[in-house]
């Protein structure tokens, strides 16, 4: 291993430590705030150390990982996330009793599982960073001891997660079987040209490697799991469920059919094309008149994966920057939408139904203010990373000539705008007379202030002036078709 | 630097005003009623300086005032504004509008004035962004913007049903929207390299755009536009806003947000797809027949005062739609005229109908009546509101109306013909309104007060330039005339385009 | 010397605009001062530019005045603009004339009502209205004015607003008429794009040198600006709002519906004659209409119990035979009669109005009788309007401008018209006399309150003297063959194109229209006063009352709207309450929430029927790519 | 072994996956479903082995430990949440746990 290489497996290392020394600092003395600190400084560092290394296309370390522009971007954006999430649980364990701190270790063991996927190229390598999340998420979901849904949940989340995984593996090993590779960019010129057909186990492989996937990402039909694991979780862990998760999963996605061309053979393409057209469907209607929040966001996730996907449906800058961006803008506002439901909750029980914010606005009108904007944003008003957001989904779908698919995302939208209005709406209402009986929200803390508006900021720079941060997005993502020949 | 300072003056002071409100609650209403006058100064300022007879501006183009400035540069957006004579004047009225809601609802609105007044100017600045904007997708921007604070306006200050009404409202109006969206980015995607991969408008007047795609692209616009209007299958919502909006929502409804939607067809719709809108004419001119003698009829079966002011507003843009798409100089003026003048007298009614809501709380025409003597001057004055509605000369409404006639008739004599039924069936429930509400048998012995000082001035300025558009409209007309002009010429610059004004004239 | 035209229409609405702003806050005389003195000023005015306008004889005998542009939009241009000749000098000088005396007559009439202001500021705008009518230059102006007109009527019959009836009357009143206006609109839309223009003297010049005799075109135009005339004037078949008409007050009824307004249509005929000259078939159409009106509604007057609803189809019938003079291309007998029957009618209304108030307020001309001893005064000046209006030989007007219409269709070769002009003569004189025997003959049956006071009677006695010698500007051969109306108004209409016939015969046709109108008198005479069981026994009948009840109702043509177009109207109107479409977007919403419940019952909450679901993707999607 | 087609070690391979599925579906006790899926992971396994001997490379067999190291670890945390479960519900029927729905 040359030293270059070191410096570029730097954000892994640095990830890994800060759990390690998480451990270590737990096993000589339980402070609650001293690991969070710790884990604040982890992340930090990592995000330096994203920042700092060199990048660049094809930046390979041994044929597991990939360290370019690709990888550093979606490690920056994962750990971005990781941070606001320990911010979220710092506050949220708070107010419960018990011991939280190695809470810490397990969100870093997620991050580190996440990014793994993220630079991963190769089976084995997507493999582990898989099992490394999932294995963390088990004891995130379940944390809230006192809490029976939150067992309930996590035991949901096992047993689904463990039958996907087998799927995904099981998929692997058919293409492996067939192919020899495990290296993605070993797969892509499986056939010699793309009119001949693939190889049925091959295929069949890659159909249960979506399988696998597919449930990550929750897309219709295997979104099941969703809204009772989003329910059940404590509200941090939900949000990070909510993205890191789903967006390690995503990018290991672009990266896999990046590389190969598998996803543009005839069956795959419709299949992607059904998922996304359910996923945007069967999301907005499952949300539709939800009264609880943490649900609704699930359901309402799960759309916005499938309007995801469209951004996927075709190879080119446009669609992997447009998928990106997206990414992001979704990242800010799921996780200001959590953090404000996790901010809310009082130590007994999450602040979860919509009930909970009837009137937030004229008794915490920062807290409305700053949900409503995530609200919009989800909704894809204007101003608001989610517009463009969108603006660039319907752009990469029309590029595509997918133009049944944006037809159904728009008549997706339109759906959803239902509940999102509604939520919005009741913030807005008369706190009703009968609301006493309501425990008080807790109010809120200079850090989850903080983090609040920082992603309202956050969320308008990227709708009023997304510009610069476009060009970004532009130049890393598409490091990630380096090396793959034009078909 | 003159248009971002008009969409910018509502915009902070919005802000301004919910913050004062915390201290003051009249501070606030002066700060709004301030800001929006002194646009509206602004405004009439530039209609003098570059319209009056010593004109500022230079004889280049038909945009006497511009702004342009990168934004998106990665997707070639700008935030390019400018301004002719038709945005001009769409503009004035916006802010006169705006001025004269504020006006309205300065005894209304008691609960949290601070938010209502940040959400009546922002919604101000979201249209004049829209009569502004020049690049498709700024365009859009204002166009989803203004809905935000419109929703916020009937979902908060609104009457019984007003959630309801508020949530059909969005979902009509982004659905809609949306569709405009699809259009949008399908121009950009299909043509937006041969034009420089920008969003401009301009840039898109005569691209040769094969006609079954124009088709699609140009129903994209159609809907967003024909929900705002309304055409009539689309306009379920808008009874309901309508009715259940607060004075100066309902006011900005049919006043201003009913005008985008003109105001889109004619700027964009016609000009970017000249062709489409031709092969599409039979099926909108239809629409508009529909919705001319629909909304009327309608309009005379309901109970509920605004609701019934509402459907008016439903028969009157059927009229501007016929004009539009008529397209030919008589007609178009007419529509802009109708624009106008609809805006005004359609105002002056729900100003009315909330001002009289206010002190029997109640809008149930069934148990008013013999109002007359009570409030002499409220039935005075919406006696004139209401003939201008039926269109009588000597008020702005006819001018717009007899044009739009006129000119269809030139062109589409049979659809002329039939929206003129519409004389008739607006006279019904016009007289309606004041039969109802003031003349006959008091069914209930009312105590009311009549309009106050402030009201009678509102409609002092809403009368007074009913009767200047109704008897020397000249000055708007020749405002608006050159960018008719030029948006009547663009087809001829495309190659792949065929005239669309096929005026027969004289044989 | 004529200019500064403008200022004749301008002082009543400047009248009408002090009234309407202050005047409730003026004093009773102050307000009767401005809306008389307005109207008065104007007459001044009138009378000041009549005379110059015959002293100086202007080049082409006609005078134009432009104000402003009122629009400029591709190629459509209408000024702002006046216009003279002698046809609209005669409107002129009637209008105000008429309007003065009806004015001054209104001081004392409505001295007891309390929105006295608002009363003289709708006649005010009236009176400014139709002058702008008459004056109008362009076609557009024209419109102005006579939409204006139609908005005064409603207002003015709809003047006692508190009663439902007298609301839903003017609102007749304005719909029936916007049916007209609407076809007359039409008819400007046909005619510019056909044209290029709207003024009138250019659509005129115009019309005849594009359009050939009877070409289509010319018979649409001036078939629609028939129709807007048509409902103007009350004719038929849109003549069902007149009688309603009758609930505003009366001097309303004097001015509005007798003397000035309803004859729009006449002038309007009369100032677009050229072009009604090249569509014969409208011109045929519009004498028809106007012997058919006559007659109908005379029978219906004959039934009538409200002696403002005897005067009203009196109306409608009276302006038939100017529309069936002008039907024959005789312009001059049209204007003559316009002019006779606006002084005699108005005053027989404002008598009749001068009875109505002396009785209570009761216009059953049955519950009245034997007023000719209480209300002398009254009762001659009635009676010399009665005379007028059954034209009487040789002392009325009505005698000279009638026999003029009854001539020239004889003359111009309409017999079967000339027949049913002689039976409206007829019939005219029947209830006419009906009308004077019930008031003011018999036995008393209710008792006088007031007497009129010199107010009401002095405007009655001028008119009086108008009604008796307005015939003598134009004198039949007969009698001395003096032409002056038909000189003056000739100058602006073409002459009738009249068969030359002798004398004699003139002679023989003026005896035959004396012989049935004094037969008409005898026969009301023997009805009426002498042998009112005759009647009584005869409307015993069934045939004979149902054929009472048909006339009384005018002809059942108000059955036959009500039933075919308002009620459907209403009916639909009430059932678009709750708009059919919504119906769509609840589906729609139903659709949705069925999707959204059936879908949630598949979030079971069971982690095995979880599994399963993903077993069914994973087969299907493994399905889809190995058989796709 | 190489005569063994690889069709057929494929073929068992998804038979074995196949057992397991159907357990996890049909089994109610959480413990034997947390065993049917250690059998569709072995049956992966399985496949990878069939795999790396076709091609005669190890990477095939080192995915079978990853896979099993992988497998260990999930059964270590899920038998902690077993444990939990069955403190909650006091039962270890996966079906009493739907708290959670709609």
């Amino acid at each position: 291993m040359t030293g270059v290489e070191l410096i570029l497996l730097l954000p892994l290392i640095v990830l890994s430590g800060a759990a390690v020394a998480v451990m270590l600092a737990i096993a000589v003395r339980r402070n609650y705030l001293a690991a969070f600190l710790l884990t604040l400084l982890g992340f930090v560092l990592t995000i330096m150390a994203v920042a700092l290394s060199p990048g660049g296309p094809q930046r390979n370390v041994t044929a597991l990982f990939v360290f370019d522009d690709f990888a550093r971007f979606f490690i920056g954006l994962i750990t971005g996330a990781g941070l606001f999430v320990a911010v979220l649980a710092f506050d949220y364990f708070r107010q419960q009793r018990g011991q939280f701190e190695e809470f810490f270790i397990m969100l870093l063991g997620a991050t580190f599982g996440c990014a793994v996927l993220v630079a991963s190229r190769h089976f084995a390598s997507l493999f582990l960073g898989l099992e490394i999340l999932s294995v963390s998420l088990y004891a995130m979901i379940a944390y809230s001891r006192d809490r029976e849904i939150s067992t309930e949940a996590g035991l949901k989340y096992l047993i689904l997660a463990g039958v996907s995984a087998a799927f995904l593996v099981f998929g692997m090993a058919l293409v492996y079987a067939q192919t020899g590779a495990l290296e993605f960019s070993r797969m892509p010129y499986i056939t010699a040209s793309p009119d001949e057909p693939l190889d049925i186990i091959v295929l069949a492989g890659f159909g249960m490697i979506i399988v696998g996937i597919g449930f990550k990402l929750a897309l219709v039909p295997f979104h099941l799991w969703t809204p009772d694991v989003y329910q059940g979780a404590p509200a941090p862990v939900t949000a990070f469920i909510a993205t890191a998760s789903k967006g390690a999963v995503f990018a290991l996605l672009l990266r896999l059919f990046a590389q190969t061309d598998v996803a543009f053979y005839p069956p795959l393409y419709v299949t992607f094309v059904i998922l996304a057209i359910a996923s945007m469907l069967f999301g907005s209607w499952l949300a539709l008149l939800q009264n609880n929040m943490k649900r609704i966001l699930a359901y309402s996730s799960i759309a916005h994966l499938g309007f995801l996907l469209v951004a996927f449906m075709g190879r080119g800058h446009i669609q992997s920057t447009a998928a990106a961006f997206y990414l992001t803008a979704y990242f800010v506002t799921t996780l200001g939408a959590f953090g404000i439901v996790s901010l809310l909750s009082p130590g007994e029980r999450d602040a979860e139904w919509i009930e909970d914010y009837r009137g937030l606005f004229w008794r915490r009108p920062f807290v409305a203010v700053v949900f409503s904007v995530m609200i919009f944003s989800l909704a894809g008003i204007p101003l608001t990373g989610g517009f463009v957001g969108k603006v660039l989904v319907i752009l990469a779908g029309e590029q595509a000539a997918q133009w049944a698919l944006v037809v159904v995302l728009v008549t997706a939208s339109a759906i959803s705008l239902f509940y999102y209005v509604r939520v919005v709406g009741i913030m807005y209402m008369p706190a009703e007379a009968g609301g006493a009986d309501r425990p008080a929200l807790p109010g809120l803390s200079l850090q989850g202030g903080g983090a609040l508006a920082c992603l309202t900021g956050l969320l308008v720079l990227l709708g009023v002036y997304p510009g610069p941060f476009l060009d970004l997005v532009r130049d890393m993502v598409t490091t990630v078709y380096a090396g793959v020949l034009p078909r | 630097m003159m248009l971002p300072v008009l969409i910018l003056v509502p915009l902070i002071f919005g802000v301004g005003a919910y913050v004062a409100a915390r201290v003051s609650v009249a501070a606030a209403r002066w700060i709004a009623l301030l800001s929006l006058a002194g646009n509206l100064g602004l405004s009439i300022y530039i209609w003098i300086a570059y319209f009056g007879p010593i004109s500022l501006a230079g004889v280049t183009g038909p945009w006497v005032l511009e702004w342009d400035a990168p934004w998106i540069a990665p997707l070639g957006v700008h935030f390019h504004v400018g301004m002719d004579g038709l945005s001009l004047l769409l503009v004035v009225l916006t802010n006169l509008l705006g001025v004269l809601s504020v006006a309205a609802s300065w005894t209304e609105i008691e609960e949290r004035p601070g938010f209502f007044h940040l959400n009546l100017l922002w919604v101000v600045a979201g249209i004049v962004g829209v009569f502004l904007s020049l690049d498709l997708f700024l365009f859009y921007v204002f166009w989803e913007l203004m809905l935000v604070p419109m929703y916020f306006l009937i979902a908060i200050w609104g009457h019984e049903n007003r959630v309801y009404a508020a949530v059909k409202f969005f979902i009509f109006t982004q659905f809609s929207g949306l569709f405009m969206l699809l259009a949008i980015v399908g121009l950009y995607v299909l043509y937006g390299s041969q034009t420089g991969g920008t969003f401009e408008y301009a840039n898109y007047i005569g691209a040769p755009i094969p006609r079954g795609i124009a088709m699609v692209l140009m129903l994209g616009f159609f809907v967003a536009f024909a929900v705002k209007l309304p055409v009539v299958p689309l306009h379920s919502w808008l009874p309901d806003a309508h009715t259940e909006a607060p004075t100066a929502g309902s006011v900005i409804l049919a006043g201003l947000l009913l005008k985008t939607g003109a105001y889109g067809l004619i700027r964009f719709v016609v000009p970017l797809f000249p062709w489409a809108v031709a092969d599409f004419r039979p099926a909108a001119m239809t629409l508009a027949l529909i919705g001319i003698l629909y909304g009327a009829l309608a309009a005379y079966g309901q109970t509920d005062l605004k609701r019934l002011i509402a459907y008016t507003s439903i028969s009157h843009m059927g009229l501007v739609l016929l004009g539009i798409f008529a397209w030919n100089s008589l007609a178009l003026q007419g529509a802009v005229m109708l624009v106008l003048c609809h805006g005004l007298a359609t105002g002056g009614l729900f100003i009315f109908a909330g001002a009289l809501q206010e002190r029997t709380k109640t809008r149930d025409i069934r148990v008013m009546g013999g109002l007359w003597s009570t409030v002499p001057r409220m039935s005075g004055a919406t006696m004139v509101l209401a003939l201008a509605s039926l269109d009588l000369p000597g008020l702005g409404n006819f001018i717009g109306g007899f044009l739009v006639l006129l000119g269809t008739f030139r062109a589409y004599p049979v659809y002329a013909a039939g929206a003129s039924l519409g004389l008739i069936v607006s006279t019904i429930y016009s007289l309606r309104i004041i039969q109802a509400v003031f003349h006959g048998e008091k069914t209930v012995d009312w105590k009311i007060a009549d309009l106050h000082p402030r009201e009678v001035a509102i409609m002092a300025v809403i009368i007074g330039a009913l009767i200047w558009l109704g008897l020397y409209p000249q000055p708007a007309l020749d405002t608006v005339q050159p960018s008719l002009n030029v948006m009547q010429q663009t087809p001829a610059r495309g190659p792949a385009q065929t005239p669309v004004d096929a005026t027969p004239g004289a044989p | 010397m004529l200019m500064e035209l403008w200022v004749v229409p301008a002082l009543p609405l400047a009248g009408f605009c002090v009234l309407a702003l202050v005047g409730k806050r003026l004093s009773r005389w102050l307000v009767a001062g401005i809306g008389a003195g307005s109207v008065g000023l104007a007459m001044v005015g009138a009378i000041y530019f009549s005379h110059d306008f015959m002293a100086f004889e202007p080049t082409g005998h006609l005078y134009r005045e432009s104000l402003w542009t009122w629009l400029n939009v591709g190629g459509f241009s209408p000024d702002i603009g006046l216009y003279l000749d002698p046809l609209s000098v005669v409107m002129m000088l009637v209008v105000t004339i008429v309007g003065f005396l009806i004015h001054v007559y209104s001081i004392q009439y409505m001295a007891g009502d309390e929105a006295y202001s608002r009363f003289f500021a709708y006649m005010n705008l009236f009176v400014s209205s139709m002058l702008i009518l008459v004056l109008a230059d362009d076609l557009l102006i024209l419109y102005l004015g006579w939409e204006g007109v139609g908005l005064c009527s409603y207002l003015l019959i709809g003047f006692w607003y508190q009663s439902a009836a007298n609301a839903r009357a003017a609102i007749k009143a304005f719909v029936v008429t916007r049916v007209g206006d609407t076809a007359m609109a039409i008819g400007l839309f046909l005619l510019f794009t056909q044209l290029g223009t709207l003024d009138i003297q250019e659509v005129l010049v115009r019309a005849v040198r594009q359009w050939p005799v009877g070409s289509a075109t010319a018979i649409a135009a001036a078939g629609l600006l028939l129709a807007g005339a048509v409902g103007k004037s009350a004719q038929l078949p849109l003549q069902v709002w007149l009688p309603d008409a009758m609930a505003g007050p009366t001097p309303v009824s004097a001015l509005i519906h007798a003397a000035t307004m309803v004859t729009a249509g006449v002038y309007l005929i009369a100032r677009m004659h050229d072009l009604f000259i090249i569509a014969p078939p409208v011109q045929t159409a519009v004498a028809v209409i106007g012997a058919a009106t006559l007659v109908l509604a005379g029978c219906s007057a004959m039934t009538q119990f409200d002696i403002k609803r005897v005067l009203a189809y009196s109306t409608i019938s009276q302006v038939g035979y100017m529309f069936l003079a002008l039907g024959v291309h005789a312009w001059s007998a049209a204007l003559f009669h316009f002019m006779t029957h606006a002084f005699f009618k108005s005053l027989l209304f404002m008598g009749a109005g001068a009875v109505i108030i002396s009785m209570h307020h009761e216009q059953n001309m049955f519950k009245m009788g034997g007023l000719r001893k209480q209300l002398p005064f009254t009762f001659w000046t009635f009676l010399i309007g009665a005379c007028s209006l059954a034209s009487l030989p040789l002392v009325t007007s009505g005698f000279y401008s009638k026999g003029l219409i009854l001539w020239s269709v004889w003359a111009t070769g309409h017999p079967v018209l000339w027949g049913a002009a002689l039976l409206g003569e007829f019939i005219t004189s029947v209830y006419t006399f009906r009308m004077v025997f019930l008031t003011f003959f018999g036995e008393p049956k209710g008792e006088v309150s007031a007497r009129p006071g010199p107010i009401i009677l002095g405007p009655l006695v001028i008119l009086a003297f108008f009604s008796t010698v307005a015939g003598c500007v134009h004198i039949p051969r007969p009698l001395g063959h003096f032409r002056l109306f038909a000189r003056l108004v000739e100058q602006a209409l073409p002459v009738p194109p009249m068969q030359p016939l002798p004398i004699a015969t003139e002679v023989v046709f003026q005896l035959l229209m004396q012989g049935s109108v004094l037969l008409g008198v005898a026969f009301a005479y023997v009805l009426f006063l002498r042998r009112n069981d005759l009647v009584a026994a005869w409307t015993a009948r069934p045939a004979g009352n149902a054929l009472h009840r048909f006339w009384f109702s005018g002809w059942g043509f108000d059955w036959v709207y009500t039933t075919l177009l308002a009620k459907p109207y209403v009916w639909f109107a009430h059932a678009s309450r709750d708009d059919a479409f919504e119906w769509i977007y609840r589906g729609i919403g139903a659709i949705n929430r069925g999707l959204h419940e059936q879908l949630s019952r598949t979030q079971t909450g069971l982690v095995r029927w979880y599994a399963v679901g993903i077993v069914i993707g994973a087969v299907l999607l493994l399905g889809l790519v190995v058989f796709l | 072994m190489a005569t063994i087609p690889i069709h057929y070690g494929l073929l068992l391979a998804a038979l074995l996956f196949v057992v397991g599925l159907v357990g996890v579906l049909v089994r109610r006790n959480i413990l034997f479903i947390l065993m049917s899926i250690e059998i569709m992971l072995n049956a992966a396994g399985l496949a990878f082995v069939v795999g790396g001997a076709r091609w005669g490379r190890a990477d095939g067999q080192v995915m079978v430990i990853i896979i099993l190291t992988v497998a260990a670890a999930e059964v270590a945390v899920g038998l902690a949440l077993v444990l939990r479960f069955h403190g909650w519900f006091k039962s270890l029927d996966a079906d009493r746990a739907s708290e959670m729905r709609g």
